[in-house]
């Protein structure tokens, strides 16, 4: 028997013209927590992905507890005892979550007989691990925290001796993170191995015993986490120094651009997603949202931004106030000076089949500089894309190549560039840095450091604690779509976290 | 109308919406899995060819049902073989088949049996025979109930109470077991199928070939059931209205089912109200008769169903390396 | 290992695919032939003669064309927005009303050119009302577009035999269809054109609407690439959320998408009823409509597509027929099959031959840069 | 002369169960009595007509026939072009010194169908089921309404077309349903005049253990003993004439009116239908058949006012 869970040689994999791997070999000790790390498209995805059958290698040998494996598909890794959490889960997203741990792994051809089972199973698992979901909700009504612990339950129940997590926490507030390491490190006792990709080095150093980076589809180097260093594992990555701490001087809070009152909005369901929140925003300074994915903050944002209707409340735009409770628009909104840049880039802040130059104008194509009458003037269309090109380093630089041919970080750079550029009174961002690699995030925070000083008014949401409080000079926390309490920056996370979790909440509702 | 004009307007609705409901579930199956079916009309067709010929021929209903089942099957690996395999575009293979069907049968008819496209008229023996249930003539005069039990249950094709049986069976096998729970899981997301070690490929060919088999007995209740023989087109876009009733059921079997026999019932009911010679229809165009179940099928989808929501992947193919 | 994602020289991916896809199409329709018992060789020959050989056929050829690119373009238009208009047939059925109503009423009063701009804008006028119901429903109410235009071609057809039937069949007359226009409700034929090159056009039915056509693939390749409102249908089609984030009103566009695609459908009307047979009949849309899908997906959604692929479906049907003049065995139906032969290989399995076609470029162009190399 | 006759068939196709088949056995016919081949074309659109016509006049064929009320604007167009060949045109009228026009009374043989349909039904009911619903379809229905009015003037005759699109021509399930759909309206006797939909209507009938009664050619063999008569439009024998005309040189322009007299239209007697017609009805109908003859009736033409008095 050998000691290696894993052992990968010469793995090669290309797409097309893409080289994704290149001569990858790689050991992972039995009953070892191994972190991967690598920017983004460095091919650590697709090296896991090959792992459990999804691709298929080029060249290449897999070894499993020595064993040299054929898999030639998921089923054949499933039985090899690997599982896998995706970084795009790959939920069934209308079916219930007992159906979605079940698929694949019926028992029989009637399925009475496997629900029964694998509901006990479940409730097993659950008791064990501490992960609560209820097993007949709907995926797609949970927060994606939830949809998350349901493929690592998909993968446990699947009796996975080896489990991969391709970038789990980008999903995850601290509390839940800190959750599932904690689930980890129980695996881990029970002699499982696992695989952790993250981009996040704090994590790494925290829970991994070796860690691999990987850079342009190669595999650069493995180390013991005892022996390395946040600083050394960051340079391996991107090849140069990086600043993990943003600079930035003293707040000059001006006068209120952004005003919300009483804001409550329900989702389409009815539920109540936004609860009676009211805040104010500041020129020159920038209001941080905490909290856990899934409380409210979606809603805030889009609701501020005129894309969806809330119930009740007032918003004050520039000492204007605005029809929050109509069917909306966006593109009034814009026009009174609010920029927006939306959490999810994929479905809404891009249109990733247009040209880069189309979608550099998203949302501004009526501004006369496009053209003067109901035609567009390419030509211009596509200068002032190449200037923002410019100044955000957005690589390749080529106007009119697809948007969904640039890697995630200069898609962001793509919807960053077009938001600010405009100049806005008020700027409100999601998820600015979400995916994106180290490099890219510390040109975004810059920026966005320098909006404020401009004297723009900033709210800003992230699931990134420390994104947050790194960036934010006030930090409101929500919680089940209320305010659960305001701090400074220099809160604890500690603090922030408890506030997160409700708990805050509870102890003065006791009061 | 009386209780007897109500037995014979349902009838008719049972008998015309029979190739619908099937046609349909056919269908289901098929974007359940995710590959869209608008070939349905030409599978139908050729279905509705293949069964009479071979009857014809053969002189044997059930030698007739297995070629129309094994023409329609053979059209739909074709369409899976387009859609799922060389991830062609669904709309344009399923437009390809109905060209393809509304050619090939003619033409072939002509080369076997030289009767411009038709077949010959079908024996007794080569045509499906109508099944009479239980009891049905004692009861008969038992006031409501017996003729309702005799006329409108009793005595149809076997063929039109295996399409009644479908709709529950397939509820059942797309609910309770585990080839239902891939196939919707299939159409919704293949990525989470072929992550959890099932092949997208296999679950979409299962899918079409069921679809295929269920869309061969409808074309064989048309030619060899309700006619008996082919003629060409004879399916005269039933494939189109069965899609539309897969839509208008929002891809759910019950649903179907209803759709399927008020679609059926509208039609009875207009090829009725021209015969009869009602005082008010009469003063109405024949044209805005036939248009009426069009008319209301419209009225209906603009009022009562909301947004149809089709499997997320349907007409999708499934690519993993772009 | 799939290699689509490997570019591919211009000519090879728009050129030479097709191509390829277009040859085995006939290849088998050439064993549908050889089974009939004819040579398919001459078959080929006397199609694609019968198509390009002579003026009178490029006449029909170009004749069929035109009805393709205005269902084609309708199609397409609609399909940028995200919407999938199945029912060309009946919009183009229903603007015949537009040009008829037209012809009917001033043909004996004004010049064709001014009647023709009347009944340009009636048959838009009318494609673009057919589609407007499915358009409001699909914006306001949800109801699949797919569906009810389906609905409403059956609609459309009765609707128009009731037309026919009792406001344009002068009485006494057996077939239901209108008068015949005088001359101000005749299209002229364009000869003229044909002419320039030394061919002469013969009995064919080649009119200015082909002229229109040409002028709508060019303005609806504007109005998608080079307008804000195709734009902002283009986004609704790629991504309605990412329409609804920069602010676009997806109903608006909706109904102006559907608009545009009838009234191109419509206007496809004017190319039998004006250009042709000088008088609205039963049924002159002949499929064109269910013929446009198939064009619009061949032409990649692309005017210039389009006009290439009308020409293609045009060729079918003008070569079609003079083979079943020459070829008494190579009935209408045969034309039907290769029809769908041709949709089903150029068009569903496109695909089919492109990683051998790769694979094939991607050694020679390794071997020439080893050859070079070696230098 | 060598004669190469041919033969451009209308839209619904040379198979269409109806006139267009009519045509085409009759110059089938011709062809095995002569040895003369014939040349074809089956139109698909409009724009057809008058291509096919001018191809084979250009390639010398002659005569031409086509068949269909459709016809009259291409052939007034091409005969004039071609004043040396010959053209025949079947159920229309195109006055040019080259073109014979050939028309039926097709009211007539619809009203010997009546009146058999009218004493073959006991329940005093009948059916008409037509393909679509134009006016030539009318002119049958009207003609057989007149024929059941007078055996019975309180009959009823029930009356349904199939549809709008050209699929009513082929849908002999839906013709099926409209049958049945008769039938439990008391129909006893079911004329139809749909082409291939009628292939329905007649098994229909059957099935029910009631009459069809067939259309254009002989359908009495379709459904043996179940069809009463089949109203014969002898498109066939017009072909045929014209195809031996051209071959004999001895092609007449001008028009000719088939009615009873003429043998144009006809109900078809043989051994399929014997045991069906009673002696009562054959003598209503050879009276029916002299009084048409002689003038002494006249059966309404529909499409002379588009009204039927029956
Ligand atoms: N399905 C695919 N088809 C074609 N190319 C792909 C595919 N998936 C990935 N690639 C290519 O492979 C490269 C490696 O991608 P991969 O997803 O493995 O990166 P990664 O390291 O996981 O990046 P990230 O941190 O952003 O998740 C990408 O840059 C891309 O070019
Ligand atoms: N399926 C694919 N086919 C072809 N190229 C791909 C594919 N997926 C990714 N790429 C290419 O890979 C590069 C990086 O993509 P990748 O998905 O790894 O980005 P990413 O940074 O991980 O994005 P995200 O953070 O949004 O997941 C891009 O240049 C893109 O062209
Ligand atoms: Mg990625
Ligand atoms: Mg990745």
């Amino acid at each position: 028997m050998s000691d290696f869970a894993i052992e990968l040689k010469g793995i090669d994999k290309r797409f097309g013209a893409v080289h994704a791997n290149k001569n990858i070999n790689l050991q992972v000790a039995k009953g070892t927590i191994h972190g991967i790390i690598g920017e983004n498209g460095a091919g650590k995805s697709t090296l896991m992905s090959i792992l459990y059958g999804f691709y298929q290698a080029d060249s290449g040998e897999i070894f499993i507890s020595g064993q040299k494996a054929n898999i030639k598909d998921s089923k054949a890794a499933i039985s090899a005892g690997i599982g896998m959490v995706h970084q795009h889960f790959m939920l069934v997203e209308n079916f219930s979550v007992l159906e979605n741990i079940m698929l694949g792994a019926e028992e029989s051809a009637i399925l009475t007989k496997g629900i029964t089972k694998a509901r006990a199973e479940l409730k097993r698992l659950e008791e064990q691990y501490e992960m609560e979901v209820d097993p007949d909700a709907i995926i797609e009504e949970l927060p994606v925290g939830v949809q998350q612990r349901v493929e690592i339950l998909k993968a446990i129940y699947r009796k996975a001796d080896i489990l991969i997590l391709d970038e789990p926490t980008g999903v995850l507030t601290p509390a839940e993170a800190d959750h599932l390491f904690r689930i980890l490190a129980q695996l881990k006792e029970q002699g499982k191995t696992v695989i952790l990709i993250t981009h996040k080095l704090r994590e790494i150093m925290a829970i991994t015993d070796e860690v691999s980076v990987m850079r342009r589809g190669e595999m650069v180097a493995t180390r013991k986490t005892s022996e390395t260093s946040v600083e050394e594992l960051a340079e391996l990555m991107v090849g140069r120094r990086v600043l993990l701490h943003v600079e930035k001087g003293e707040a000059k809070p001006g006068e209120v651009k952004l005003s919300v009152r009483n804001l409550t909005v329900r989702d389409s369901r009815g539920v109540t997603m936004v609860d009676n929140v009211s805040f104010d925003v500041r020129a020159g300074e920038i209001v941080g949202i905490a909290g856990v994915a899934g409380n409210g903050q979606s809603e805030l944002l889009e609701a501020i931004a005129g894309m969806r209707s809330a119930t009740s409340g007032t918003v004050t735009l520039s000492g204007q106030p605005v029809d929050v409770t109509g069917p909306g628009d966006p593109a009034d909104m814009r026009r009174r000076g609010l920029a927006h840049v939306p959490e999810d880039r994929h479905h809404t802040g891009l249109v990733l089949k247009f040209e880069e130059a189309e979608n550099a104008m998203l949302g501004y194509h009526g501004d006369r500089k496009f053209g003067q009458s109901f035609l567009l003037d390419v030509e211009a269309v596509r200068k002032d894309a190449m200037e923002k090109i410019e100044q955000y380093d957005i690589r390749p630089p080529n106007p009119r190549l697809k948007t969904a041919n640039f890697s995630g970080g200069n898609q962001q750079k793509i919807v960053l560039a077009r938001e600010m550029e405009r100049n806005p009174e008020v700027l409100i961002i999601g998820q600015p840095t979400r995916g994106v690699d180290v490099g890219a995030i510390e040109f975004i925070h810059k920026r966005i450091i320098e909006m404020r000083d401009q004297g723009k008014a900033i709210l800003l949401v992230s699931v990134e604690l420390d994104e947050i409080r790194s960036l934010a000079d006030r930090i409101i926390v929500m919680f089940a779509g209320r305010i659960a309490g305001e701090r400074n920056p220099d809160a604890s996370e500690g603090e922030l976290g408890l506030l997160m979790a409700g708990v805050e909440q509870k102890l003065e509702a006791a009061e | 109308m009386d209780t007897n004009t109500i037995v014979v307007l349902l009838q008719s609705t049972i008998r015309v919406s029979v190739p619908l409901i099937l046609t349909a579930l056919a269908g289901l199956y098929a974007e359940r899995s995710g590959v869209v079916d608008i070939g349905l009309e030409g599978k139908m067709l050729a279905a509705a060819f293949a069964g009479a010929a071979t009857a014809a021929v053969t002189g044997s209903a059930i030698t007739g049902i297995g070629a129309a089942m094994l023409v329609s099957v053979a059209f739909s690996l074709v369409h899976g073989y387009a859609s799922i395999s060389q991830r062609g575009d669904q709309i344009v293979s399923g437009t390809a088949i109905n060209f393809i069907a509304a050619g090939a049968t003619v033409i072939l008819g002509q080369a076997w049996f030289a009767q411009g496209g038709r077949t010959p008229a079908l024996s007794a023996d080569a045509r499906l025979s109508t099944y009479k249930l239980p009891g049905a003539d004692a009861v008969r005069d038992v006031p409501v109930l017996g003729p309702i039990y005799s006329d409108l249950l009793s005595g149809h094709y076997l063929l039109t109470y295996f399409a009644f049986a479908m709709v529950p069976i397939t509820w059942w096998v797309l609910y309770r077991t585990r080839f239902g729970l891939r196939l919707r899981a299939v159409g919704e997301n293949p990525g989470a199928v072929d992550t959890a070690g099932i092949s997208v490929v296999r679950m979409r060919y299962l899918a079409v070939i069921c679809g295929g088999m269920l869309c061969g007995l409808a074309g064989a209740y048309l030619s060899m059931a309700l006619a008996n023989g082919f003629v060409k087109n004879m399916s005269a876009g039933r494939g189109f209205i069965a899609l539309a009733a897969l839509v208008f059921a929002n891809w759910k079997p019950k649903n179907i089912l209803i759709t399927c026999l008020l679609f059926g019932f509208l039609d009875a009911l207009s090829i009725y109200s021209q015969n009869a010679d009602l005082p008010i229809m009469s003063s109405i165009p024949d044209q805005a008769i036939q248009a009426l179940p069009y008319v209301l099928t419209v009225i209906l989808l603009a009022g009562f169903i909301g947004k149809a929501s089709p499997p997320k992947a349907s007409g999708v193919p499934y690519v993993k390396e772009r | 290992m799939s290699t689509p994602f490997a570019k591919l020289p211009g000519w090879v991916e728009y050129a030479l695919i097709p191509l390829v896809n277009l040859a085995v199409a006939f290849l088998v329709a050439g064993i549908v032939v050889v089974f009939v018992g004819e040579n398919p060789l001459e078959a080929a020959r006397i199609m694609v003669t019968g198509a390009f050989g002579s003026g009178e056929g490029i006449g029909f050829t170009l004749y069929y064309a035109t009805y393709f690119i205005l269902t084609g373009l309708s199609v397409a238009v609609a399909f940028h927005a995200g919407l999938f208009n199945i029912g060309a047939e009946g919009q183009a059925y229903v603007g015949g009303i537009g040009v008829a109503a037209a012809c009917l009423t001033f043909d004996h009063t004004m010049p064709w050119y001014l009647v023709f701009v009347l009944a340009s804008l009636g048959s838009m006028l009318f494609g673009a009302l057919w589609a407007l119901i499915p358009a409001w429903l699909q914006a306001y109410r949800g109801s699949h577009i797919v569906i009810t235009t389906i609905m409403f071609n059956y609609i459309a057809s009765n609707l128009m035999l009731y037309m026919l039937l009792n406001v344009f069949k002068p009485l006494g007359q057996m077939a239901a269809q209108s008068r015949t226009f005088e001359e101000g409700g005749q299209l002229p034929k364009l000869g003229g054109l044909l002419s320039i090159f030394g061919l002469d056009i013969g009995g064919a039915p080649f009119n200015f609407s082909f002229l229109v056509a040409l002028v709508a693939a060019f303005v609806v390749w504007v109005l998608i690439w080079r307008t804000r409102l195709g734009y902002e249908m283009r986004t609704m089609g790629f991504q309605p959320h990412a329409a609804r984030f920069a602010g676009m009103k997806s109903k608006r566009i909706v109904i102006i998408a559907m608009l545009i695609s009838g009234a191109l459908a419509g206007l496809m009307a004017l190319n039998p009823i004006m250009g042709d047979q000088y008088r609205i009949q039963q049924d002159f849309v002949t499929g064109a409509g269910f013929v446009g899908i198939a064009v619009a997906l061949m032409g990649r959604s692309h005017p210039l597509g389009i006009v290439l692929a009308a020409i293609l479906f045009g060729m079918l049907y003008q070569g079609g027929a003079e083979l079943s003049f020459d070829m008494p065995e190579i009935t209408r139906d045969m034309i039907v099959v290769i029809q769908g032969l041709v949709i089903l290989f150029a068009g569903a399995l496109e695909h089919m031959f492109r990683p051998a076609i790769t694979a094939f470029f991607a050694r020679a162009g390794k071997s020439r840069s080893e050859a070079a190399a070696g230098v | 002369a060598d004669a190469k006759p041919a033969i451009i068939y209308d839209l619904g196709g040379k198979f269409d169960k109806s006139f267009n088949e009519a045509a085409f056995h009759g110059a089938e016919k011709f062809t095995k009595e002569t040895g003369t081949k014939f040349r074809e074309f089956e139109i698909s659109n409009e724009a057809q007509r008058e291509q096919a016509l001018r191809k084979f006049a250009k390639d010398g064929d002659n005569p031409i026939v086509t068949a269909g009320f459709m016809w009259t604007e291409a052939m007034t167009k091409v005969a004039a072009e071609f004043p040396k060949t010959n053209f025949v045109v079947i159920d229309t009228v195109v006055k040019a010194p080259n073109v014979k026009s050939i028309l039926f009374k097709e009211q007539e043989g619809s009203y010997l169908a009546g009146v058999m349909a009218a004493m073959a039904a006991k329940s005093g009911t009948v059916g008409f089921v037509g393909g679509m619903d134009i006016p030539l379809i009318h002119r049958f229905a009207c003609g057989y309404a007149g024929g059941v009015k007078s055996v019975k003037a309180d009959a009823k005759v029930l009356q349904a077309y199939t549809g709008s699109d050209p699929s009513a021509w082929n849908d002999p399930v839906k013709g099926g349903e409209i049958t049945k759909s008769q039938i439990s309206q008391g129909a006893d006797v079911v004329y139809h005049a749909a082409g291939g939909t009628g292939v329905g209507v007649l098994q229909a009938a059957a099935d029910a253990g009631k009459l069809g009664i067939g259309v254009d050619s002989n359908q009495n063999g379709l459904q043996p003993g179940k069809v009463l008569t089949s109203m014969m439009k002898r498109v066939d024998v017009a072909v045929y004439d014209s195809f031996k005309a051209g071959k004999d040189g001895t092609f007449k322009p001008g028009i000719d009116v088939l009615g009873l007299k003429e043998k144009g239209v006809d109900v078809a007697m043989d051994d399929n239908n014997k045991k069906l017609v009673t002696p009562e009805m054959e003598a209503a109908v050879k009276k029916a058949r002299a009084d048409i003859e002689s003038g002494k009736v006249q059966v309404h033409d529909y499409m002379s006012d588009e009204k039927c008095p029956y």
